[in-house]
């Protein structure tokens, strides 16, 4: 249950840096709170009271015992995309601040309108 | 077929004389009212004929000495349109309202050769007169209006035919008839609408580079137009009449009646002029229209 | 030989040939600039291959690995995801065969890998038969799309990319989250078998993953509040990709909506607010585009009000509607790629994106203006192009049950449209009678950029001349989704 | 002889595109192929003389026939536009010359216009109709800004406005169509037949909006005055003789193809025994008559001018047709004909003079009657016939509308019809003193006329004034024919006029024409038997004692009417033109202020959207699934 | 302030409407279909002891597929926005050097790490772990190199070379499905082996093993792209 929970803050912290926070950096940190708040739920929705891990490593595991592998290929997945996201975002910032001389949001915004 | 080419032989030249009795009659009788003597009573036919037979004429190019020529063209055209009498000419091949628009041609004609003479006080002078029949025009076509609804036709012949044995339109049509004579006053040129030919400011306005043979012909129309006018209210509104006489008697009665008011009245500058004919004119025509309807 | 009337071919050749530039950008060089041209040649090939099988049994479904749905993932393309494919191989060739003379900036070969994935996951998002696939799809669009917007390196690219990067990661972990709960609804991922289970489901527990989902898609859709990062990414990115991005982007993320609403969410509820959606996306879309000094950015603009009409079509939820919606998106992708094709070879000849500098080209680019010209016709609605026919099949649709917000509707629909008028009429009248004030010496655009501009123009033009066979086209299509006859038909072909 | 419609209305798309592919070869070969094309157009049309065929069938489109038809009233406006668009094709020839004006694709825009006109007359339903007028308004806008700068922003306002128009008509049609399933005439008869009078009504009015932009009735017609003026002279005349009564057209096969008089009267009230939906047609019809003459007067641009002057002509055709009884619509369409002759043949001698001249400004004209006397007798007739003065064709119709509007006893419109005539005397006055009368500025000394090729399409439209005066029969032929399959009882004619009994009063042009041709003979030969006049130059002038010198300008030309202007003050200061600029200024700026609140630019602001969204399902979801 | 409050009510309804829908798919219950059928035929079907691996690598390798590819795309994209015109070169004045423990010690972890990233890869079908932890692994092997020697560059060339060879392989083995007579895309053509040992599974280790070197080189090329934004200059044009 608190995994639950645990995901749900995770992802309104990760928005409320996203709107709040003037700091690139800090918008940054809110995406991948919310993309680890959505992994954690992904997660947690796999888990079945008394499971262990999917795999076969020893004989006498029985299908039964064992949590939702799908969930768990879900996350991986997107775990990856998050990191390829984060990483191309830390990119993007680098160039900005080299542009802007700030990290500041609300400084930046030569496009509008 | 004969008696058609005679009558349409001696219609113009009947027209003609009448319009050329009014203009005597009307030279003397200002005289008298302001007090002077005047020239003889023939003294327009002199004016005619020393203008037509003057040898030494100058043009300013054909428009120049053609409008005078369409203008009486358009006005002898009217003429015949017109009910005299008994006398119902042309008046099958057009009615009340192309009536209307072809007197214009006259109008049309004058302004042309005017134009052509290259005068600005010309101009300003055609300006005026296009202007004033604006104004005066929208009164007249209102009474127009009214009298054709009243009859149920447009046809003059018919409209003068319903009015005999007195049933006058100026006894059913009060109103109207007294704006048709404002009007007539307009149409005229008289005073206080005479801002046309202003004298004193353009010269005569449209005539003034008119002289010999072509003032001449604008006098001649003159007499056209006086006869037309007048000739066209007394049909609209006096019953027309059975014979040339009593026809010429009411033209007259008209045309007296008119002098009277004309020579005490001042002159209109002419936006006052528009403003005053779509003011009263206009109201009191309408109030006869609604009453035409309404009945 | 292998079978190549199969979908999955739609996405694995791109993707292989993205994987041969990067292999061989080192040695290549410049070379590799001709691989995508191979990859959508091949993949408009497979897409007609498609079309016999489409076209007889309503549906070709391809499976993955060897196992049979919901087990696999599998595409699955009906007639329409066909249609959509056709057009984004088409516009991926055309746009790739453009960037031969277009990009000279290096690094080239990642912008070729780049581009060709980009392409690739947009026709992966149209075919797709697995909502988690979807998800990925989505991804691989995104991040590749983060990277062209970025590709030119100045202030303004970056600051739309990053701005672009934020809100479509916002949107992705929603769109994640959205799958995430029809996950634990159902237990399943493929759509065709989440179709089938939800069935049960109260409407509650159907919204708020519809409303995840739609945040999400919307995000890349273009529907109004979502779509802040399109008028400065489709500006910043280069023409070719801002084609792409305008032409079948919005469309692919639109038609995942149309699909999942019509397969998963069945329910009637909702068509009102997606109608409001819709209406405020094109009222906000054609108006912005109307004070827009700036030429790319007034098409991006122009591309969310487009979005906002066919999406509006589509919330009518009836088959005329939706086959106005399918015609619009035909139209739009079509001239609006075409648009942004002609524009960037100007950008290219007058060094500006200022409209005011594009005076008189219109007689020193003629053919390049001609199809300008076309392509806006067709936007605007005008006859006898094709946007023409779409939108009178629009408003007839929207009329049919008519009330009085409907009606009120298309009034706004068509005040929309005469602004539209007014933008577009604004740009050809400077373009062919402007003065040009800056002595700049302008050529007509090379031949390989002319190239891709008079294929696409020349297909719109067959189309808007000989549009029955389009529009009936689309009307099966448009019956078979409201009919949901795509359940019905992978449940036949062994979709589940 | 049913294919070929279709082979007219291709014809001229067919020409235009070849005429463009032949002017890359030599410019001859363009205006060859213009030519031909233009005339085998004029041709087919001839075949369809007082032919009717329904219902060719030449698509279909979401379930709806899409037919090309042909009727005598059709052919009567098929025949203006194949007639004006052949004589404006040679008279182009000669005014644009390849020096003045880039051509590459003017004949091609020309003829596409005219194919589009084609297609709106032979539309058989609403579809095809629709399409074709969508496509008028596109072509003609690039015909009309092929002026030049200032023909760019007038070029701007018609295509909006006709945008908007058009969309206004879109939504009518959609509403039928999703009413009927069919948008073929016929059947959309049939279905305002057994429809509420609130459908019909919004119906008229919708499509109503439509034709009016297009025919410019007020307040609609903004655009006219600039997109007239501004247009090149060859276009001004296909414009204002042609585009704009496709309105009227339009507005005919409204009510009555679709509608009639009695189905009208049944569902609405009636005024002056008219429905009070045709009564308000009537009454803006009217409207523009008066205002628009009143404009004309004061403006001081030949073709501006004449512009208003086309406002004003064309409600007169709107209010003829608007009448509901016999002779009132036959004198609409039959005033439609005329105007688009003796409109064509105004605004193509003003094109004469704007090609010798190089100006259309009034006060720097005149005195060019010596120049040019052809011309001048050319635009004298067709000044005259505008006037409505007899004998030539103008008169004829106006007549017929006055008479209409006598038997129907409604007076005040009757009044206004004669007031725009009479202030028609005023600007056409003013149009030809300005130009032909007056002093002749020396720098105009060494004008010419007008070559030959611009004086054919001229003297064509001007014998066409005289001819179709005198003989109003022969378009009376058609339109009473064409009347007939709308359901109108015929009216009585001969080919001089019309009888006693068609009218309140009788009318017989021949006679007033020959009593005129006799009157004008004796008072020439009057003329001439004394003694002959000498010519004097121009400067030989009566003023005030001063000498006149050429450098000297002593004209009045500027301001003509300028007293005039004093008494209707109070109705010119009244611009339409200014409650559209406030509103569309308010617009622009409302659009503006909110578009700059939503894209702020700012990332916080957007991402705030996208949870503002959110926030909104999730509320929705707590609320119980309630959406509102 | 006001905006932190609104938006924190809002997004408190958000977590709100979260849990309440959460609520009724409690934590712990068994939600599986599909799942429980790869429980119960995974490791028939696809001879993977790990079913997590034959989820990722077969069922829903396709995801796999387009997974690789976003990773190749931000790989791509931060190259793209790291280009600096007209080739590199090094300049590591400005910068401290990383002290005698750092370097000596990175020295020697290096290949402890790269033989740990490379056993995870390798084992990807049969424990927990796989081509991405692998390859991430090996990823911050290179990390640690360049924060000892910040001026070493990677060979990249031979990075880009060896992502297409990897992505190409993981296409080209699912492409030879195609050529089957199973005619599916991913086809595990390979003979299952024994459960439970290194050769087992088919194609899975393979393209675990195309994975972890693939992300291997890309995460590489990220960093490098990321230290040369801090440590290299452009030459210019």
């Amino acid at each position: 249950m608190i995994y639950y929970v645990g995901s749900f803050l995770l992802i309104a912290l990760g928005l409320y840096a996203v709107i709040i926070k003037k700091n690139l950096i800090k918008i940054l940190i809110g995406l991948d709170l919310i993309a680890s708040g959505v992994n954690l739920l992904i997660i947690s929705i796999g888990y079945v009271k008394g499971g262990t891990a999917p795999i076969f490593s020893r004989a006498g595991l029985k299908a039964s015992m064992m949590v939702d592998p799908i969930p768990q290929a879900l996350t991986l997945t997107a775990i990856v995309i998050d990191a390829s996201e984060m990483a191309l975002a830390v990119a993007f910032v680098v160039l900005l601040y080299k542009h802007y001389g700030t990290l500041d949001i609300k400084k930046i915004r030569s496009l509008k309108w | 077929m004969v008696k058609m080419i005679l009558i349409a032989i001696v219609a113009p030249l009947l027209a003609f004389a009448i319009g050329l009795s009014f203009m005597m009659i009307k030279r003397k009788f200002v005289a008298r009212i302001q007090r002077r003597y005047g020239p003889t009573i023939i003294q327009p036919i002199f004016d005619i004929m020393k203008l037509l037979l003057k040898e030494d004429n100058i043009s300013h190019g054909i428009i120049f000495s053609l409008g005078p020529i369409i203008a009486i063209a358009g006005s002898i055209l009217s003429v015949f349109f017109i009910p005299i009498a008994g006398l119902n000419m042309l008046t099958g091949s057009g009615d009340l309202i192309a009536l209307l628009y072809i007197m214009a041609i006259g109008s049309l004609g004058m302004a042309l050769g005017a134009g052509d003479s290259a005068n600005p006080n010309a101009s300003i002078g055609i300006s005026r007169a296009l202007t004033l029949m604006f104004g005066y025009d929208l009164p007249l076509v209102i009474i127009v209006i009214s009298v054709a609804l009243q009859y149920h036709t447009t046809d003059l012949s018919a409209i003068v035919a319903a009015q005999a044995n007195g049933h006058w339109a100026l006894w059913s049509l009060p109103l109207s008839a007294i704006v048709g004579f404002v009007v007539t006053y307009g149409a005229l040129g008289e005073h206080p609408f005479d801002i046309i030919t202003a004298p004193h400011e353009v010269a005569t306005g449209p005539m003034v580079e008119y002289g010999g043979k072509h003032l001449g012909f604008l006098m001649i129309n003159h007499a056209f137009h006086l006869y037309v006018e007048i000739a066209l209210f007394v049909d609209l509104f006096l019953g027309g009449a059975s014979n040339i006489f009593i026809f010429y008697i009411k033209m007259f009665a008209v045309f007296f009646i008119m002098m009277m008011f004309d020579e005490v009245l001042p002159r209109f500058k002419i936006d006052d002029a528009v403003r005053f004919f779509w003011k009263w004119p206009t109201v009191v025509a309408l109030i006869s229209l609604i009453i035409v309807l309404v009945k | 030989m292998v079978n190549l009337a199969n979908p999955i071919l739609l996405v694995v050749i791109p993707l292989f040939f993205t994987f041969l530039i990067a292999l061989s950008g080192s040695f290549l060089k410049s070379g590799v600039k001709y691989l995508p041209v191979i990859a959508f040649a091949l993949n408009i090939i497979v897409s007609l291959a498609l079309i016999p099988e489409v076209v007889k049994n309503g549906m070709v479904i391809a499976t993955t690995a060897g196992f049979k749905p919901p087990f696999a993932i599998d595409m699955a393309v009906d007639k329409l995801g066909l249609f959509l494919s056709l057009i984004a191989s088409l516009l991926g060739f055309v746009a790739s065969v453009y960037n031969l003379f277009y990009i000279d900036e290096e690094p080239q070969e990642k912008f070729h890998a780049l581009f060709t994935l980009l392409v690739a996951g947009l026709t992966w998002m149209i075919i797709t038969g697995d909502i988690f696939n979807l998800f990925v799809a989505f991804e691989v669009t995104s991040i590749a799309a983060f990277g062209l917007v970025g590709f030119h390196r100045d202030k303004g690219a970056i600051e739309a990319g990053f701005k672009y990067l934020v809100m479509g990661s916002i949107g992705g972990s929603f769109l994640l989250i959205g799958i995430i709960m029809l996950y634990a609804a159902t237990g399943t991922l493929n759509i065709v078998d989440i179709a089938q289970k939800t069935s049960n489901l109260t409407f509650q527990q159907k919204l708020f993953p519809f409303a995840m989902i739609f945040t999400g898609l919307g995000i890349e859709g273009a529907l109004f509040p979502l779509n802040a990062w399109l008028p400065d990414a489709h500006p910043a990115a280069p023409s070719s990709v801002s084609s792409i991005l305008s032409g079948i982007m919005t469309t692919a993320a639109i038609y995942a909506i149309i699909r999942l609403t019509n397969t998963i969410f069945d329910f009637n509820q909702i068509y009102f607010f997606l109608m409001i959606f819709a209406l405020l996306t094109l009222i906000f879309g054609e108006v912005s585009a109307f004070f827009q000094k700036d030429i790319k950015r007034m098409l991006a603009y122009s591309t969310i009000g487009q979005t906002g009409l066919f999406f509006f079509a589509f919330s009518l939820n009836t088959v005329n509607g939706l086959q106005g919606a399918f015609m619009q998106m035909v139209n739009h992708s079509l001239s609006k790629g075409m648009l942004f094709l002609v524009v960037g070879g100007m950008i290219m000849q007058v060094g500006s994106r200022n409209i005011d500098d594009f005076a008189g080209l219109g007689r020193k680019m003629k053919v390049s203006s001609f199809f300008l010209a076309i392509g806006a016709f067709s936007l605007m609605g005008l006859p006898p192009f094709f946007g023409f026919w779409s939108k009178l099949k629009i408003i007839f649709a929207a009329l049919q049950n008519a009330n009085a917000f409907l009606v009120a509707s298309v009034v706004i629909i068509l005040l929309m449209s005469v602004v539209e008028g007014a933008y577009f009429f604004k740009l050809l009248q400077v373009m062919y009678f402007g003065k040009q004030e800056k002595d700049v010496a302008v050529k007509e655009a090379s031949y390989g950029m002319l190239f891709s501009v008079v294929v696409l123009g020349t297909v719109l033009l067959i189309i808007s001349f000989y549009p029955a066979p389009v529009i009936n086209f689309m009307h099966k299509a448009a019956a078979e989704i409201i009919n949901k006859n795509y359940i019905t038909l992978a449940l036949k072909l062994g979709g589940l | 002889m049913n294919i070929l419609l279709e082979i007219m209305l291709a014809t001229p798309f067919i020409g235009g595109l070849l005429a463009f592919i032949g002017g890359k070869v030599h410019r001859w070969v363009r205006f060859a192929v213009a030519v031909t094309f233009s005339f085998l157009t004029l041709i087919e049309a001839f075949v369809y003389y007082n032919v009717t065929i329904k219902g060719v069938v030449w698509g279909s489109l979401f379930g709806s026939k899409l037919i090309l038809q042909t009727n005598p009233i059709s052919w009567l406006f098929l025949f203006i536009v194949t007639a004006m668009s052949f004589l404006i094709v040679i008279f182009s020839i000669g005014d644009m010359e390849e020096d003045r004006i880039k051509l590459d694709s003017y004949y091609m825009q020309l003829l596409f216009v005219e194919g589009a006109m084609i297609g709106i007359v032979l539309a058989g339903d609403l579809i095809t109709f629709f399409m074709f007028w969508e496509i008028m308004s596109w072509t003609s806008y690039f015909l009309i800004i092929y002026g030049g700068k200032k023909s760019v922003a007038a070029g701007y306002k018609y295509i909006i406005m006709s945008i908007i128009g058009a969309y206004s008509m879109f939504i009518a049609i959609a509403m039928l169509y999703v009413k009927a399933h069919s948008l073929v005439y016929a059947d959309v008869a049939t279905t305002l037949a057994h429809s509420s009078a609130t459908f019909v009504v919004w119906t008229v009015v919708l499509l109503g909006i439509g034709f009016f932009v297009k025919a410019a009735i007020m307040p609609l017609h903004t655009w006219l005055p600039d997109a007239h003026s501004e247009a090149p002279s060859p276009v001004s005349p296909l414009l204002s003789g042609v585009l704009i009564k496709m309105g009227a057209y339009g507005l005919f096969i409204v009510l009555y193809g679709f509608l009639s008089v009695q189905l009208a009267g049944n569902i609405m009230p009636s005024v002056f025994s008219t429905p009070i939906l045709l009564y308000i047609i009537q009454w803006l019809a009217a409207l523009s008559i008066v205002l628009a003459t009143f404009l004309a007067i004061m403006q001081e641009d030949a073709k501006r001018l004449l512009a208003y002057s086309s406002i004003s002509q064309i409600g007169y055709v709107v209010l003829g047709i608007a009448t509901g009884t016999s002779l009132g619509v036959a004198g609409g369409l039959f005033h439609a004909l005329n105007h688009a002759i003796f409109k064509g043949l105004l605004f193509l001698a003003v094109g004469a003079v704007i090609y010798r001249t190089g100006t259309r400004n009034l006060s720097d004209l005149g005195g060019l009657v010596k120049k040019m006397p052809y011309t001048f007798t050319a635009l004298l007739l067709g000044i005259i016939a505008l006037a409505g003065v007899p004998p030539l064709n103008g008169f004829v119709s106006k007549w017929m509308i006055y008479e209409a509007l006598l038997q129907k006893k409604e007076v005040f419109l009757l009044i206004m019809a004669f007031i725009g005539s009479t202030g028609a005397f005023l600007y056409v006055y003013r149009l030809i003193h300005s130009i032909f009368l007056g002093q002749l500025p020396k720098k105009y000394e060494n004008v010419k006329d007008v070559p030959i090729l611009m004086q054919v399409p001229i003297w064509v439209l001007a014998v066409s004034t005289i001819i179709f005066g005198i003989f109003p029969g022969l378009a009376m032929n058609v339109i009473v024919k064409g009347m007939k399959l709308f359901g109108f009882k015929p009216i009585a004619y001969t080919l001089f006029g019309f009888p006693q009994g068609t009218a309140m009063g009788a009318l017989k042009v021949i006679n007033i024409s020959a009593v005129l041709a006799i009157a004008f003979v004796a008072a020439w030969v009057l003329f001439l038997i004394l003694s002959k006049s000498r010519k004097v130059s121009q400067y030989d002038n009566y003023a005030a004692g001063q000498v006149v010198t050429p450098e000297l300008k002593y004209n009045y030309s500027f301001g003509f009417y300028m007293s005039f202007g004093r008494v209707i003050k109070s109705i010119l200061k009244l611009g339409i033109e200014r409650i559209y600029n406030y509103w569309v200024d308010a617009a622009k700026i409302f659009g503006d202020y909110y578009m700059r609140r939503v894209y702020t630019g700012n990332l916080e602001t957007y991402n705030s959207y996208i949870v503002i969204v959110v926030t909104i399902a999730a509320a929705a979801i707590l609320l119980g699934g309630k959406l509102w | 302030m006001v905006r932190k409050v609104v938006y924190s009510i809002f997004l408190a309804i958000i977590v709100l409407a979260l849990a309440m829908f959460f609520a009724a798919y409690p934590f712990g219950k068994n939600k599986m279909t599909v799942g429980e059928y790869y429980l119960n035929h995974g490791v028939a079907q696809t001879g993977a002891a790990n079913i997590v691996t034959s989820v990722v690598l077969d069922y829903r390798g396709f995801d796999t597929l387009g997974e690789v590819s976003v990773l190749f795309a931000a790989a791509a994209g931060v190259a793209i926005l790291f280009f600096l015109a007209g080739g590199t070169k090094r300049e590591q004045e400005d910068l401290t050097k990383p002290n005698f423990v750092v370097r000596v010690g990175s020295r020697i972890i290096f290949p402890f790490i790269l033989l740990f990233g490379s056993y995870i890869f390798i084992h990807g079908h049969l424990t927990p772990g796989g081509g991405f932890q692998g390859g991430s692994i090996i990823a911050s092997g290179f990390l640690l190199l360049y924060l000892s020697y910040p001026g070493t560059r990677t060979n990249r060339d031979g990075l880009s070379i060896i992502e297409g060879l990897a992505g190409l392989t993981f296409v080209v083995l699912g492409l030879i499905g195609l050529f089957l007579p199973q005619y599916s895309f991913l086809y595990n053509f390979l003979p299952k082996g024994t459960l439970n040992t290194i050769v087992s599974a088919g194609i899975l280790p393979i393209i675990y093993i195309a994975i972890g070197f693939k992300v291997a080189s890309e995460f590489a090329g990220i960093v490098d792209d990321m230290m040369c934004q801090v440590i290299c200059r452009g030459g210019g044009k």
